[in-house]
């Protein structure tokens, strides 16, 4: 199991940085879909064990949402706001990158610095979550198109759930549906925001909503 | 005690039924100063009990509020300022009946007659209050119920400017008092006044808070500010109270502290009185000299607040001194000289504001030198500003003169019988006050004499006219008490004993025995005093009799050969003052607008000065506006983009992530 | 009884939800709002027992902020209903960038009203950490449309702010459950359970540095949450932007909800023995918020930020109270009481302002005290409390918190507290006062609606008497509330 | 007795000292000049005449000689003459004394603004500020005294100035009477400060503020006049003549002589230099305080 544990977490680191250098939105939610699919997936290989019903269930459940219905929603917005690719992006998209990579020397040195009470089922987990989070972040703060903030955070969502799916045994289920639920009506919330706000300022660009200031 | 309480709650009860009756003028005026007039009967009695010697009476309440209780005390320091407070805000509430009489038909009155009452009972329990938070709430009740009073023309830009300003003021000075009374409460444990243990590395600290907090209700230099500003804005038995008894709660709350740093036990160290005389000068001459250049009747009233403010200070300073370098004698005549001049002030300044009221009210405006000739149409209202006048001078036989005496004569012991350390700053007291008083003259002649003497210089001067029994009659009750007091000084002393022995802390029969010589002097002074007035009483006998029978014409004043004198040929209050101004021009810094005469036959030329307030000028407004320019610089942290925003959050996580597990 | 008053406004919004006619509906949410008062009310007669295995217990903070909240949302529903009766049906033009616009559907804003009250009834009760981040979560999620309730531009841009930020601040919360989650893991043994007493009980078992960590998250997301600068941005915005009602609610009630969340960790700390660690951040925070708030706050141009930025001000004092701890922390309770009722008059009275003069800049608002007699004065005598004058509570407990710092000998925590609020107290001044008084051109408007000027006035009254008698079952609540703080 | 004495002598004499003044510079201008007793002969003179008012006038105008002359009589009998003690001593009289002439000066001057006219408002301007000028120095020369004698009240004060004072302290007590003299001249509306003989010129300080009064008015302000000038003289003649012998008559004359000696030298004094500009009056006053504070700083040493 391990072996795939760690095969996920590279591509999932991977995918944060593909995220990061790539300009066309449509990939971008591609990028976010496969996410969440290796989150699903993740969920089932870092389970040892016997192989339980409920992780089956949380997995199906997450990638239902972040692997099928977020990224679906995130379309249909796309396609109303007629807008392809993030044109001039606050940082351009080399620096991203250089960015991404000292997010993930960043998130190796703070693993360092907090060392786990209990042995990880994977050594990468911990600065994969990181990054995945720092990336999120880096997105939202980077990118001029309220979709793309809306990814980035998918994308921290997604950080603190390898998290969360890696190192917490035994959270009840309650809670962690509690969980999902809320990322879910705070992102079906934020879709119909952005339909709002394509409908009234025929754009939905972020760095243009400046009129509240001071 | 219960009586000073009772007169309390009906202040408190008249103010909100003044409130609740305010569609009908009568009802809610008259319930206020039925009960501010009972009140003063209620409250003055038990006062006086305790300044005959009657045992203080306390009062201890649990009261639910952190740090809380309500304790109160009549003891002989707050009975001497309760008298004035009780006495002048009386007769004041029974001026404003009339006063207030012309706003019936713009505005329903009530608020204004919620808040007099208010300020009224919040005075009482500042004084009598012996718990810090107490204490606190009172004070700031004082504060916000005045400032409203302050602003009751609300609709004048100057007026809501002057609210600003004493709002600050006020606001900024209680901050101090905070720290203060919290510490002198951080070692006993308790805000209660009879917990208050000093540690004595803290004195230095707590009498500069003390200070500065107090300084700035009371109008010391330069700490005044809001003086000037708030006394004319406010209506004229408003000005009363605040400028005769409201400023001196400042005084109150600096000697009550005074009891608590220093006793003869631990005496204060020299520099105390060096600074509370150095105070005291600065705001004596500063005031009186910008008094002089003011054409406001009210504002020049309002600076020599601040100039006897100053005295006070002065007659502190040199009890401080006193008790600092083991001087008895110094301590009791600079006490007792400071003291007894906060309740004359009291009665003349409070006088004197009235008289500018029925001025203002008569002649519709406040410009000395559109005024004029008053004497011969308000004949009351001219003869006790006359009195109010004279005492404020300082001029004997009247109470002024009394309290200025005891505390050259304070000065001039400090100065013959002590060591040449001592004796500076006492000699600079001599000299100051004779400054002072020299000044004070010549303010109140240019006062007096402008407004009231000569020719009417505006129409609306010619049609004034006497203000009714409502108004006259606290002005004549006022001035009744000025004379009284001078010529009865050495009873009004005899009554400071429990008093000075409660400030002081020297026992009873030393300080009794100073009261006594002093009272030995006083007495030569009411025999001057008497005879003066006898020896006036005779020679104006004497004068009518030599004139009787003999021819007593009327005719116009020598005019030097003029044609036809006009009434603007008169001296005005501007070139009385200007000598005097031109020598002070440095600190005046007076603007000047106008166009000089030119060519041979100069038409129309015209002159106008306006003094405003160095410090005010040249000190606080710089700062404020840096501070306001130095933060707008700031504000571009709230730009309005959601990115950044973001940002800061990141970074904050970052840094905090960093620096904690770092 | 506690699941009472959760299921209490569940059903109502539900019920609201569906309910077409208006007059019913704003009667449900008057009732709605009486009986969780009233629920509330027994709660401080009979303590309620935990329910969901501990889950949901009401101790004696929780039971202090229910009832804040509670008590505002009594105001804010009597406020609402007159509220929505007068808001013109249809479109009508926006007076800043004169565009038309619609009010959203009125059934959707009682149904997140009613949903926002549960979520912050939930944020009270629970003690599970999950559960506690899973309600601040729904607040969030419940008030965004509450603020889009004028659907013009600006309240479409404060909401995707407010989404956003708080969004992401939230996720970083939820980053910190699980690094809590890591520190209870107990050394490969039987996790602890995150419920606050059990990790109370296990305290010395957990993982110290996990737990420090786990603070700072909790501390920047729920920080967020809670308005604390350099976090604060959404929070004027929000404010400014949404319904005065809304903005009552947000800034009396929220803030506090989410200052619980902080709260409840430090209880862990407090008992882990790392008291200190988290007191010397929430005085910085503290300090620094009111610092923030005291730029932004002199020379205002628009008095429903002002408010709103008072408000941060006011959660760095809380912050500050928490973290100087000791009798602080009383003083800190004792403000959070203070500070919400009277930040909710005084947004109600912003309400009533904005409705007649139609516009929030502050230098086109004069001569309230002319126009609106009880609203003025309420405006005026908000003013003085908010900035802790006495006689009115506010004085009180800042009070307690100065003499706290001066007792402990943090002179410079003290002097820069007084300075801030001196700063504060100007910059308030200016604004306010120019705004009552003075005179206007428009003539007073004949009595003020009765639904609009009696909640403000009650919050007013309450705080009055707050500043000159503090009942002992309060002063018991709050001083048990303190010592579970340290 | 001698209290009595030290009452009455300014009353009979104190005419007399105008009189020599103004025999002196009649001398020194090479007139006969009037006699000694004119000022008597004006005095009675005025008391007989009657009166005339301006309409403008209120009873201010009138009060204001009664009230002068009643201070300045009420402050005579605190002078003493020399080592020859006044009528009334205490402690504090010093101060008494200089508040009592205050009082004449504010009721002259308010008689002055009275009438409205702007002569005699700017005489009163004028009048004000040297006298404000003018009092600090009289009071830091009577502190000086007291320093140097120990004692408050002006009778002992002067008693003790006796030529021992002179030989401890010789150069305090010249540079007080050098500001005495300012005082005296200035108090008093002497030449260089002021030209008692002319009434008209805008340039008066006191004369001018007495132009509207008239008969018997006229008569009380100039006897109280005249007092002024002796009391502040004996006070100046106090310090130059140290005679203190104990033996009433012989510090009597030497004290009487030192005031007609200083009636002659103001005489000379008046005809031999011009009135200097009114810019340049405060700077002598100053100037006379800073001498008494010097002679302060001297004996506090």
């Amino acid at each position: 199991m391990n072996l795939w544990t760690d095969s996920i977490l590279v591509l999932l680191a991977l995918a944060s940085l593909l995220l990061l250098g790539s300009s066309r939105i449509a990939g971008c939610i591609r990028i976010v879909a496969f996410q969440g699919l290796l989150l699903g997936l993740l969920t089932l290989t870092v389970q040892h064990g016997t192989p339980s019903l409920r992780p089956l269930a949380l997995a199906t459940a997450i990638i239902a949402l972040k692997g099928v219905a977020f990224p679906w929603l995130l379309a249909r917005v796309l396609r109303d706001a007629e807008v392809r690719r993030e044109v001039d992006p606050l940082v351009s998209y080399t620096v991203s990158l250089l960015i991404g990579t000292l997010a993930l020397a960043l998130s190796l040195w703070l693993s360092q610095r907090l060392p786990l009470p209990t042995k990880p089922v994977a050594s990468l987990l911990v600065p994969v979550a990181l990054f995945t989070i720092l990336a999120g972040l880096f997105v939202i703060i980077s990118r001029g198109k309220a979709l793309t903030q809306v990814l980035g955070y998918l994308v921290l969502e997604n950080g603190i759930y390898v998290f969360g799916v890696g190192l917490v045994q035994g959270t009840p289920m309650l809670v962690e549906l509690g969980v999902l639920l809320d990322v879910f009506v705070a992102v079906f919330v934020m879709g119909i925001a952005l339909f709002h706000i394509n409908r009234a300022f025929d754009h939905i660009d972020a760095d243009r909503l400046a009129v509240l200031r001071d | 005690m219960l009586l000073v309480l009772l007169a309390v709650l009906l202040l408190l009860a008249s103010g909100c039924a003044a409130l609740l009756t305010q569609r009908s003028f009568r009802a809610s005026a008259g319930c206020a100063v039925g009960a501010a007039v009972l009140a003063a009967v209620l409250g003055v009695i038990p006062s006086l009990r305790v300044l005959c010697g009657a045992a203080p009476q306390s009062l201890h309440l649990p009261w639910s509020v952190p740090y809380g209780a309500f304790f109160v005390e009549v003891d002989a320091l707050s009975a001497f300022f309760l008298v004035p407070i009780f006495i002048l805000s009386g007769l004041a509430a029974v001026y404003g009946a009339e006063y207030l009489g012309s706003y019936r038909e713009t505005r329903s009155l009530g608020p204004a007659w919620f808040f007099f009452n208010l300020l009224v009972a919040s005075m009482v329990l500042v004084v009598i209050a012996r718990n810090a938070v107490l204490f606190l709430v009172a004070w700031e009740v004082m504060a916000l119920a005045s400032f409203f009073l302050v602003t009751f023309e609300d609709e004048k830009e100057s007026v809501r400017d002057a609210g600003w300003v004493y709002l600050v003021a006020t606001h900024l000075g209680t901050a101090f008092l905070l720290v203060l009374f919290i510490v002198l409460g951080s070692t006993g444990g308790s805000l209660d006044f009879d917990q208050f243990r000093v540690a004595p590395s803290q004195t230095g600290l707590l009498f500069v808070l003390a200070l500065v907090g107090f300084g700035a209700k009371a109008g010391f230099m330069p700490l005044h500010v809001w003086l000037p500003e708030a006394h004319p804005a406010a209506p004229s038995h408003v000005s009363a109270v605040m400028s005769g008894v409201m400023i001196k709660t400042g005084i109150y709350g600096l000697v009550r502290m005074l009891t608590f740093l220093a006793t003869p036990a631990a005496p204060p160290p020299a520099w105390w009185g060096w600074m509370l005389c150095a105070v005291g000068l600065t705001s004596g001459i500063f005031g009186v000299v910008f008094a002089l250049a003011q054409h406001d009747l009210k504002r020049l009233l309002a600076y020599h607040s601040v100039e006897n403010i100053g005295i006070i200070a002065l007659g502190l300073g040199v009890g401080v001194l006193g008790l600092s370098t083991g001087m008895p004698t110094l301590a009791a005549l600079g006490f007792a000289g400071g003291l007894l001049h906060v309740l004359n002030h009291a009665l003349f300044k409070g006088l004197l504001f009235l008289g500018a009221g029925a001025v203002g009210h008569a002649a519709g405006t406040r410009e000395i030198d559109h005024l004029g000739g008053l004497l011969q149409r308000m004949p009351w209202t001219g003869l006790t500003f006359l009195i109010g006048a004279v005492a404020i001078s300082g001029l004997p036989p009247l109470n002024g003169f009394v309290s200025e005496l005891l505390i050259y004569l304070g000065a001039f012991h400090g100065l013959t019988s002590a060591a040449a350390a001592t004796a500076v700053p006492v000699l600079c007291v001599v000299a100051g006050l004779a400054l002072i008083g020299g000044l004070a003259a010549a303010c109140f002649t240019k006062a007096f004499g402008i407004v009231f003497l000569g020719e009417p210089r505006s129409d609306h001067a010619a049609q004034a006219h006497e203000p009714g029994l409502a108004m006259r009659l606290p002005m004549l009750l006022l001035a009744a008490s000025c004379v009284l007091i001078g010529l009865l000084s050495p009873l009004a002393v005899g009554a400071l004993a429990p008093v000075l022995a409660n400030v002081t802390g020297l026992s009873p029969d030393v300080v009794r025995t100073h009261v006594a010589q002093a009272g030995g002097v006083l007495s030569f002074v009411t025999a001057g005093g008497v005879g003066l007035v006898g020896l006036i009483a005779a020679l104006a006998g004497v004068r009518s009799w030599l004139l009787s029978g003999r021819r007593v014409t009327t005719t116009l004043t020598w005019d030097c050969g003029y044609a036809q004198p006009t009434t603007r040929m008169q001296y005005s209050a501007s070139s009385f003052a200007h000598p005097l101004t031109e020598l002070f021009s440095v600190l005046l810094q007076t603007r000047r607008r106008g166009v000089a005469p030119a060519g041979l036959f100069p038409h129309a030329a015209s002159l106008a000065t306006e003094t405003p307030d160095v410090c005010s000028e040249r000190l606080y407004g710089p700062v404020f506006t840096t501070i306001g320019r130095g933060l707008g610089r700031l504000r571009w942290l709230q730009h309005g983009r959601v990115h950044f925003y973001v940002l800061y959050i990141a970074l904050t996580l970052l840094v905090l992530l960093i620096w904690k597990l770092g | 009884m506690i699941l009472t008053l959760l299921l209490l406004p569940l059903l109502a919004a539900v019920a609201a939800f569906f309910l077409r006619p208006d007059m019913p509906r704003r009667i449900l949410l008057v009732l709605t709002a009486g009986a969780h008062a009233a629920v509330t009310g027994v709660t401080w007669a009979v303590q309620p027992a935990p329910t969901l295995g501990g889950w949901l217990r009401l101790d004696s903070l929780g039971q202090l902020f229910l009832s804040i909240t509670s008590a505002l949302f009594v105001a804010a529903a009597v406020y609402s209903a007159g509220y929505l009766h007068r808001e013109r049906r249809g479109a009508r033009e926006d007076f800043e960038e004169g565009l038309l616009f619609a009010n959203a559907p009125e059934p959707t804003f009682t149904t997140c009203l009613l949903l926002f009250l549960a979520a912050m009834t939930l944020v009270t009760v629970s003690h599970r950490f999950g559960l506690l981040w899973v309600a601040v979560e729904a607040t969030t999620l419940a008030s965004a449309p509450l603020i889009y309730f004028h659907r013009q531009h600006r309240s479409l841009e404060a909401t995707w702010k407010y989404l956003m930020i708080c969004s992401v601040g939230i996720a970083l919360a939820l980053l910190g459950n699980f690094f809590l989650a890591v520190a209870a893991s107990n050394h490969g043994g039987t996790p602890i359970p995150l419920v606050v007493e059990e990790l109370i009980g296990a305290a010395p078992h957990l993982h110290i540095a996990w737990l420090k960590a786990a603070f700072l998250l909790f501390l920047v997301g729920y920080g967020t949450k809670m308005g604390l600068a350099p976090l604060h941005t959404w929070l004027p915005d929000a404010h400014s932007e949404a319904p005065s009602v809304v903005s009552a609610l947000l800034s009396g009630a929220l803030l506090n909800c989410a200052f619980l969340g902080i709260l409840r960790l430090q209880q862990v700390c407090v008992a882990a023995g790392e008291a200190a660690f988290g007191q010397e951040l929430l005085v910085g925070f503290g300090l620094l918020s009111m610092a923030v708030a005291a730029v932004f706050i002199i020379g205002q141009a628009d008095y429903k930020r002002m408010l709103a930025y008072s408000s941060v001000e006011h959660m760095g004092i809380l912050t500050l109270g928490v973290g100087l701890g000791g009798a602080a922390t009383f003083g800190a309770m004792l403000h959070a009481v203070n500070h919400s009722l009277t930040k909710a008059m005084l947004f109600l009275v912003a309400g009533n302002i904005l409705a007649v003069y139609r516009s929030k800049s502050t230098s086109e608002v004069r001569g309230v005290l002319r126009v609106l007699p009880v609203s003025g004065m309420l405006w005026v005598a908000g003013f003085f409390a908010i900035t802790g004058s006495p006689p009115f509570g506010p004085f009180l407990s800042e009070f307690t918190i100065l003499k706290a710092a001066l007792d402990q000998g943090r002179h410079v925590v003290a002097i820069a507290y007084l300075v801030f609020l001196a700063m504060i107290f100007v910059g308030m001044m200016t604004i306010v006062l120019r705004m009552a008084q003075g005179v206007t051109q428009r003539e007073a408007g004949g009595p003020e609606p009765v639904l609009a000027t009696i909640p403000p006035a009650a919050l007013g009254v309450l705080v009055l008497l707050l500043g000159l008698y503090i009942p002992a079952a309060l002063q018991r609540v709050i001083e048990e509330a303190a010592r579970a703080l340290g | 007795m001698e209290a009595g004495l030290t009452f009455a002598l300014p009353l009979l004499l104190a005419p007399l000292m105008l009189g020599l003044i103004n025999r002196t510079k009649a001398l020194m201008a090479g007139r006969t000049g009037q006699p000694l007793l004119q000022t008597y002969h004006d005095l009675f003179k005025l008391l007989r005449k009657g009166a005339a008012y301006s309409r403008t006038t209120t009873w201010v105008f009138r009060a204001g000689p009664t009230v002068g002359l009643a201070a300045v009589l009420v402050a005579s009998a605190l002078v003493p003459l020399g080592g020859v003690p006044a009528a009334f001593a205490f402690p504090g009289d010093l101060i008494l004394f200089a508040y009592l002439l205050g009082l004449m000066r504010f009721f002259t001057v308010l008689a002055a603004l009275d009438t409205g006219s702007s002569f005699e408002g700017m005489g009163a301007s004028r009048e004000v500020t040297f006298s404000a000028l003018a009092e600090p120095t009289l009071l830091l020369g009577f502190a000086a005294i007291a320093r140097q004698t120990g004692s408050l009240s002006l009778s002992p004060m002067y008693a003790g100035l006796g030529s021992d004072a002179w030989r401890h302290a010789g150069p305090a007590l010249a540079l007080l009477a050098g500001a005495l003299l300012i005082v005296f001249l200035a108090e008093n509306a002497r030449i260089p400060i002021d030209d008692p003989t002319t009434h008209l010129e805008l340039t008066m300080i006191h004369e001018v503020m007495v132009l509207d009064h008239s008969g018997p008015e006229l008569a009380f302000i100039l006897y109280s006049s005249a007092l002024k000038l002796w009391l502040l003289g004996s006070l100046l003649v106090g310090i130059v003549v140290p005679v203190r012998s104990g033996i009433v008559w012989i510090d009597t004359l030497a004290m009487l002589a030192g005031l007609f000696a200083l009636a002659v030298v103001t005489g000379i004094v008046e005809s031999s230099m011009a009135r200097w500009r009114l810019l340049r009056v405060p700077q002598l006053l100053v100037g006379a305080s800073a001498l008494s504070a010097l002679a302060l700083a001297l004996i506090l040493r």
